[in-house]
């Protein structure tokens, strides 16, 4: 009744591929934009910034640069971890190096590097599919993870062998380092998330976008209608992972402020996968559902015990919290495995003929 | 530089015989050791299709299982039988629950679906055990403890732990038992006929679903005693995990659904890394053997995509 | 074209989840004075972090049970997991500090360095004991940085004294092979520095035997090369279970257990045990008390372990890593009263615990009032001196339980706190602008 | 309807006789095998611009192997493709379809998770050259050059018939539209030789006749040459300018449909007279 598309008639091509063509989601999109870019930040405290929304956003983005490898391109990645890890390191690098350049400029310039080394660990992708690939994906994300921790030009010869953010300031406003307030670090994630998001989705509805899932769907035809597999593979990986790179900055500039390289760790690779294949794979906003249900449930069950007053120890908090997180992925994938983004073209679908279903 | 790298390690290994003849062995036992996780992943993978990333977890859980169960007063043996039983259900379960209700999806979903399963394994096991790292009741079970030392020349020594060796014979035994089962029995061979063809196994009447739970239930008791053998050489705990991971490329070198591949392949990567660590890993200041394994089997894959005992892919349309 | 969209139910998702998370740290009490205990029983880590948790988490409570609390005032006590996972660490620390938390211990060097820059934005001190950055030795630089009673450098410096010992007097060490066999990450490569200039000066070789976090149980290669290098002695900087593990391929090898020490890490009963007859001799560093003699360890069996407040039980009382979580519980309780007594409080906050801590004064009489005498040794912070260098003892391992083997010995702080300072300054440096400091000394 | 003609076509190729034809591709001794087994012996015969070759046999005759060669998957090992009068050289497939190559496949291979109108786009892939900026940007160069292929796409919509489906995943599809979308996917190639692999395989006599009329149109409007394997004879020869025919991997005769028919050896294949 309240969702339908029906009588909203298009009268030209361009209208017709508008990135919503009906006027409920644009309304949608608004009020969320609205809530994300002025309710948040006027009545949200610290915790809520630091420790919900800001990772929240920064995973959203990893999960979007891993779904074009994998929700798009069809070819599955376990090294998520370490792309991210190559952008905080280059990003780290470059500020150092130069230090008064603008440090938000340097984080999106990470990702170029990320993308390069994505791109070279792509190429066994021309040869090998599937599992097989995603095991050799498993040797970048090793092999990176060891780089971090043995080559110490890359954190500067720190006794810690961590990387920590120094103080920098864009645009008059303390951007990183332990004195940027909760609120700019959130408006700078959100914004470099919101801009990232708009434009892939430019490219997944273009040619490009096309030839990715040409190449998931059926390579061998995709290869047939002139799609140059390598060529299209190699341009996944670079763009999935400097999104990725850019990602894995912001993790480190404008969350944690300090990273060790198992910050960077397979688990970081598993549960970027997990919001993906949770939220749907090949779904832009599939990814930010499932960044939101993989990050904020731990966050939730481990502090609402305390909340109702409940005393649980801890470790069972934690250890309660895998087992639900576990079954959940379980239930869910049984439930739709394609994901939070199909149960809500459903929930749509069920919307457009409400309140009359038959 | 180049001496470094094309001479020395060799007159090393000349040099001193017995240190080599060591590394080799401990690259024995290793390989003895991802070979037996990899027949895990074998077992299941050959009989349907998925590929079960929480066979490294079951390993510590059913480990872990044996040791809180004996740390709760039950003896050794006793509480290894209630392992076994706990494996089973185990299998009954995740074939009730994961399985079934997931058949036919796409291989990317059953894999989430394992590794959906390896999260609740570790929730589970340090939920009821706890989550310290426990200590692998070897002797209780009449596993030996010590240690034998052959001397060779003057200052040589090569020391051989007992239960090594014991890994090495348990290993043997259990290939061999899944040998003959596969060969000898009837459900045997109803998992070879549902592993070449799930469609035409159906048509002459074998049940998947008891096919399935059979498997898990065998790679429960694969894991098992992965678990006991691991567990005594250091301790049993979801630290393990990690080192779980060398199964893979264990398997990318033997073929997903290759027996002898998996052994073979675990003693490639077994020695392969423990040679490589010793007389070149100084080089680059050591611990490459944490991605050595995968860079071996990516290098591989380059040149033989279809694995060692696998056959020449012809792409079809 | 479908894909934007499904952005707005994201976000939606997201909100609704969040907003309600965000009340969630809400209430402030008043009337108690707020510790939140950073923890981890679970994880690679948890078989050192579950002992340590629980001396901590007994200690204190114990004082809410026998005195209801300090100066009268309760203590409320909140453990969160970390998993010693930097993330989670940052989570917890977001997720209590609102709640007028007093002093952080994160237990994980990575946490720490994570909470250093964080802890002059917020006012909170941390306390990182015996662990952490070396340089944050250096009150002036880091006023808000504790790491009473010795850094990592200071604990180095012992052992190659101790070693010095062995062999009849440092000139001796000239042509030995020491090994040092650590966890590589940010804890384990800390001592390096020194361990290099010690090994200049005194003119013996360091081995170095790096451990990934991810190896940890899987030794077999490092042992091997310990092997083949011979070394003279086997120094171990270790957590978690990478100690009990080391010590297994110890005894594998047959490497002679008494030349192989460990820091005060490396100390836990469970991890010596692990190598069963075999480990007989093993020696780690000490700074905290051995056995459980000891009237206020009696006093948490019987508030606390014997109420069933404690999630352990009554025999791990007194066990090394126990009574180190002890120690920092006295610390931090000392920390609290000083602070009363400075400020006439009852109920402080986060700038008023700095104060406390920075004038903590645990002198041997004071240790003997707490129930406590020679549990440590008198420690005393100063506002340039955050750590104190204070004397360590060796202790070992004699295939039941630990003993103490030497007596105390003094850190060489002449060597030590030259470096600690020019590392301090470097971080500054590169941490620039680092604020300087502006609190004032409370002594 | 003529939108998407592209202006090589400069008579209506179907008038013609075969002899005043110019030759399109010609495939000379070729053999192909896998391992040991021999899946194509010594084949050769040509096919002429404007015409609609047809290629048959029995099951396991080599059919769908000769058009893999023909496109670039399979690499013959021995004999040479001579494609507009020149020697091939050994190409990726990628690289045929860019000198005008289409085709359709024996076991419908769209891109299941796209809709009708993405996959009749990706066909339009060759055509389009607008780089990742421009994409990243899509206002102006990209969007329009989106709106630009989005008509030739819509006429080929039209031109057969499948409108309503144009926002439908093709895996909902029935397997008759699927070959539809499928023909016009390769369409939207604007190829110069277009192979069908049994385009009308599994269909019934109405969907036979409605893809019948569409391969007769495509190329007698746009003078596309086909080349198509199928096995319902009567279509063969009511659509086919000349036939090939295999068997067992080699060529047994060639030549007009009425001529083919009354051979011999076409006969014992079909029949199965053991060799």
């Amino acid at each position: 009744m309240f969702y339908r598309e029906a009588g909203q008639f298009k009268t030209s091509y361009k209208a017709d591929q508008a990135l919503m063509p009906i006027l409920q989601d644009r309304v949608g999109l608004t009020v969320i934009l609205l809530i994300a870019f002025v309710a948040i930040p006027a009545f949200a405290n610290d915790f809520f910034l630091t420790s919900i929304m800001i990772p929240f956003l920064v995973f959203s983005l990893a999960a979007i640069g891993l779904n074009v490898l994998t929700g798009f391109c069809g070819q599955l990645s376990l090294g998520t971890g370490a792309f991210m890890g190559v952008g905080a390191y280059a990003a780290y690098k470059l500020t150092t190096i130069f230090p008064d350049a603008n440090v938000i400029v340097m984080v999106l310039l990470s990702g170029i590097f990320s993308a390069a080394i994505g791109a070279v660990f792509g190429l066994p992708s021309l040869r090998i599919k599937g599992l097989y690939l995603a095991v050799t994906t498993l040797a970048a994300q090793f092999f990176l993870e060891w780089c971090f921790i043995r080559i110490p030009w890359l954190y500067n010869y720190n006794a810690s062998g961590a990387i920590e953010v120094p103080h920098r300031e864009a645009f008059g406003v303390v951007v990183s380092g332990a004195e940027a307030t909760p609120i700019v670090r959130y408006f700078i994630v959100l914004c470099i998330t919101v801009a990232i998001a708009y434009l892939m989705a430019n490219v997944l509805r273009g040619r490009i976008g096309r030839s990715w899932m040409m190449i998931r769907d059926m390579d061998i035809a995709a290869e047939l209608m002139g799609i140059r597999p390598l060529q299209t593979k190699l341009m996944a990986f670079a763009v999935s992972s400097y999104i990725c790179g850019v990602a894995g900055a912001m993790m480190v500039f404008f969350w944690l402020n300090a990273a060790e390289p198992s910050s960077y760790s397979i688990s970081l690779s598993f549960q970027i996968l997990f919001m993906v294949i949770l939220g749907g794979l090949g779904s832009l906003g599939g990814a930010f559902m499932g960044a939101a249900f993989i990050w904020i449930l731990p966050v939730f069950l481990k502090f609402i015990p305390g909340t109702l007053g409940i005393d649980v120890a801890a470790e069972t908090v934690e250890h309660v919290t895998f087992m639900i997180v576990g079954a959940l992925i379980i239930f869910f994938l049984i439930v739709e495995p394609h994901g939070f983004a199909r149960l809500w073209q459903i929930g749509k679908q069920k919307l457009r003929v409400w309140p009359f279903p038959y | 530089m180049l001496y470094d790298i094309f001479i020395d390690p060799f007159v090393q290994m000349y040099d001193m015989p017995d240190f080599f003849l060591q590394v080799l062995w401990e690259g024995f036992v290793a390989g003895i050791l991802y070979a037996l996780i990899a027949l895990g992943f074998v077992l299941i993978f050959k009989a349907s299709g998925v590929f079960n990333f929480a066979q490294g977890i079951m390993v510590v859980f059913a480990g872990l299982t044996l040791v809180g169960l004996n740390e709760n007063g039950i003896p050794a043996y006793l509480a290894l039988a209630l392992t076994i039983v706990a494996m089973g259900v185990l299998a009954y379960g995740v074939e009730r629950v994961v399985m079934r209700p997931l058949v036919n999806q796409p291989d990317i979903i059953l894999l989430m679906a394992t590794i959906g399963l390896t999260y609740f394994l570790i929730g589970f096991g340090e939920f009821v055990f706890g989550g310290e790292p426990k200590q692998m009741i070897t002797e209780q079970l009449g596993l030996p403890t010590g240690s034998t030392a052959i001397e060779m020349g003057e200052r040589g020594l090569i020391i051989l732990q007992h239960i090594d060796i014991a890994a090495a014979v348990i290993a043997v035994i259990m290939v061999t038992a899944l040998g003959i089962f596969f060969n000898k029995t009837r459900i045997g061979r109803a998992l070879r006929a549902v592993a070449d063809d799930h469609q035409a196994a159906l048509s002459v009447g074998i049940s998947l679903n008891q096919i399935w739970a059979i498997v898990w239930f065998a790679a429960g008791l694969v894991a098992l005693a992965t678990g006991i053998m691991w567990g005594a050489r250091s301790d049993v705990s979801f630290a393990l995990e990690i080192v779980a991971f060398k199964a893979l490329p264990v398997l990318i070198l033997g073929g997903f659904t290759s027996i002898p591949g998996a052994i073979v392949g675990g003693l490639i990567i077994g020695f392969g890394e423990k040679i490589g660590e010793l007389y070149w890993g100084g080089l680059v200041g050591g611990g490459i053997e944490s991605w050595l394994a995968y860079i071996i089997a990516l290098i591989f894959l380059l040149f033989r995509p279809q694995g060692l005992f696998g056959e020449r892919i012809i792409e079809r349309i | 074209m479908m894909n934007f969209k499904q952005f707005a139910l994201g976000t939606a998702v997201a909100l609704g989840v969040g907003l309600s998370g965000a009340m969630t740290p809400a209430a402030q009490a008043q009337d108690s004075n707020y510790v939140p205990l950073l923890t981890y029983r679970t994880g690679p880590f948890a078989a050192s972090g579950i002992h340590i948790a629980n001396g901590m988490h007994d200690y204190l409570k114990m004082l809410n049970e026998r005195d209801g609390g300090i100066g009268g005032v309760k203590l409320e006590l909140e453990e969160c997991e970390t998993g010693y996972n930097a993330q989670k660490g940052v989570e917890c620390y977001e997720a209590t500090k609102g709640k007028g938390a007093l002093v952080y211990n994160p237990y994980s060097t990575g946490i720490t360095l994570q909470l250093i820059p964080k802890a002059g934005v917020d006012k909170i001190p941390v306390l990182s004991m015996g662990y952490g950055l070396s340089a944050a030795a250096d009150g002036t630089t880091f006023p808000w940085v504790f790491n009473v009673p010795d850094t990592y450098w200071d604990g180095a410096s012992v052992v190659i004294k101790y070693i010095g010992e062995q062999e009849g007097g440092l000139e001796n060490l000239k042509g030995k092979k020491i090994g040092y066999i650590f966890l590589d990450a940010g804890y384990g490569r800390e001592p390096i520095p020194l361990l290099e200039q010690l090994a200049e000066k005194y003119g013996f070789e360091l081995l170095q035997y790096p451990v990934g976090v991810k190896e940890m149980q899987n030794q077999s290669s490092q042992w091997l090369n310990v092997r083949r290098d011979r070394p003279d002695y086997m120094v171990m900087w270790g957590w978690g279970a990478m100690n009990p593990t080391a010590i297994k391929e110890a005894v594998k090898i047959r490497y002679p257990m008494e030349k192989f020490i460990g820091v005060w890490w490396s100390a836990g009963d469970d991890d010596a045990a692990a190598g069963g007859e075999g480990a007989k001799g093993y020696k780690a560093m000490n700074f905290s008390g051995v056995g459980r003699d000891f009237p206020a360890l009696d006093d948490i069996e019987k508030y606390v372990v014997g109420a069933g407040l404690s999630s352990t039980d009554a025999e791990t009382i007194g066990g090394t890593l126990y009574n180190r979580g002890v120690l920092n519980s006295v610390i931090i309780a000392e920390g609290i009263r000083t602070a009363q007594e400075l400020t006439g409080k009852k109920v402080i906050t986060g700038e008023d615990m700095r104060m406390g801590l920075e004038a903590l004064n645990l002198d041997e009489a004071r240790l003997k009032e707490l129930g406590l005498e020679g549990f440590a040794h008198p420690m005393k912070v100063t506002c340039e001196d955050h750590a104190g260098s204070n004397p360590v003892f060796i202790q070992e391992w004699n295939g039941k339980k630990w003993q103490q083997a030497s007596g105390w010995i003094e850190p060489m702080t002449d060597l030590v706190r030259p470096l600690l300072e020019q590392a301090a300054a470097e971080y500054a440096e590169k941490n620039a602008p680092w604020p300087k400091r502006t609190e004032p000394c409370p002594n | 309807m003529n939108a998407f003609v592209t202006d090589k076509t400069l008579a209506p190729a179907g008038e013609l006789e075969p002899a005043e034809r110019e030759e399109l591709l010609r495939v000379d001794n070729v053999s192909l095998s896998f391992g040991g087994v021999k899946a194509i012996t010594d084949i050769s015969f040509d096919i002429l611009k404007g015409e609609i070759r047809a290629i048959i046999g029995p099951n396991g005759a080599g059919k769908t192997s000769m058009l893999n060669v023909i496109n670039g998957f399979y690499h013959p090992q021995e004999g040479t493709i001579t494609w507009r009068g020149k020697v091939r050289r050994k190409m990726k497939p990628y690289e045929a379809a860019s000198q005008g190559i289409a085709r359709t496949f024996q076991n419908v291979a769209l891109f299941k998770g796209m809709t009708t109108l993405d996959n009749i786009m990706s066909g339009r892939s060759l055509k389009m050259h607008r780089n990742f900026f421009w994409q990243v940007l899509w206002r102006g160069p990209a969007e329009n050059e989106e709106i630009e292929h989005r008509r030739k796409v819509e006429d080929i919509i039209d031109f057969l018939e499948i409108q309503a489906i144009r926002k439908t995943p093709v895996g909902r599809l029935p397997y008759g539209l699927q070959k539809r979308v499928e023909l016009g996917r390769a369409l939207a190639m604007e190829p110069e030789l277009l192979l069908l692999d049994e385009p009308m395989a599994g269909m019934n006599l109405e969907e036979k006749e409605d893809m019948s009329r569409f391969i007769v149109d495509v190329n007698q409007e746009f003078g596309t040459t086909i080349a198509l394997i199928e096995h319902d004879m009567g279509v063969v020869m009511d659509l086919s300018d000349r036939v090939v025919v295999l068997d067992y991997g080699k060529k047994i005769a060639d030549g007009p449909p009425e001529e083919v028919q009354a051979s011999q050896a076409v006969i014992d294949a079909y029949l199965g007279v053991s060799h």
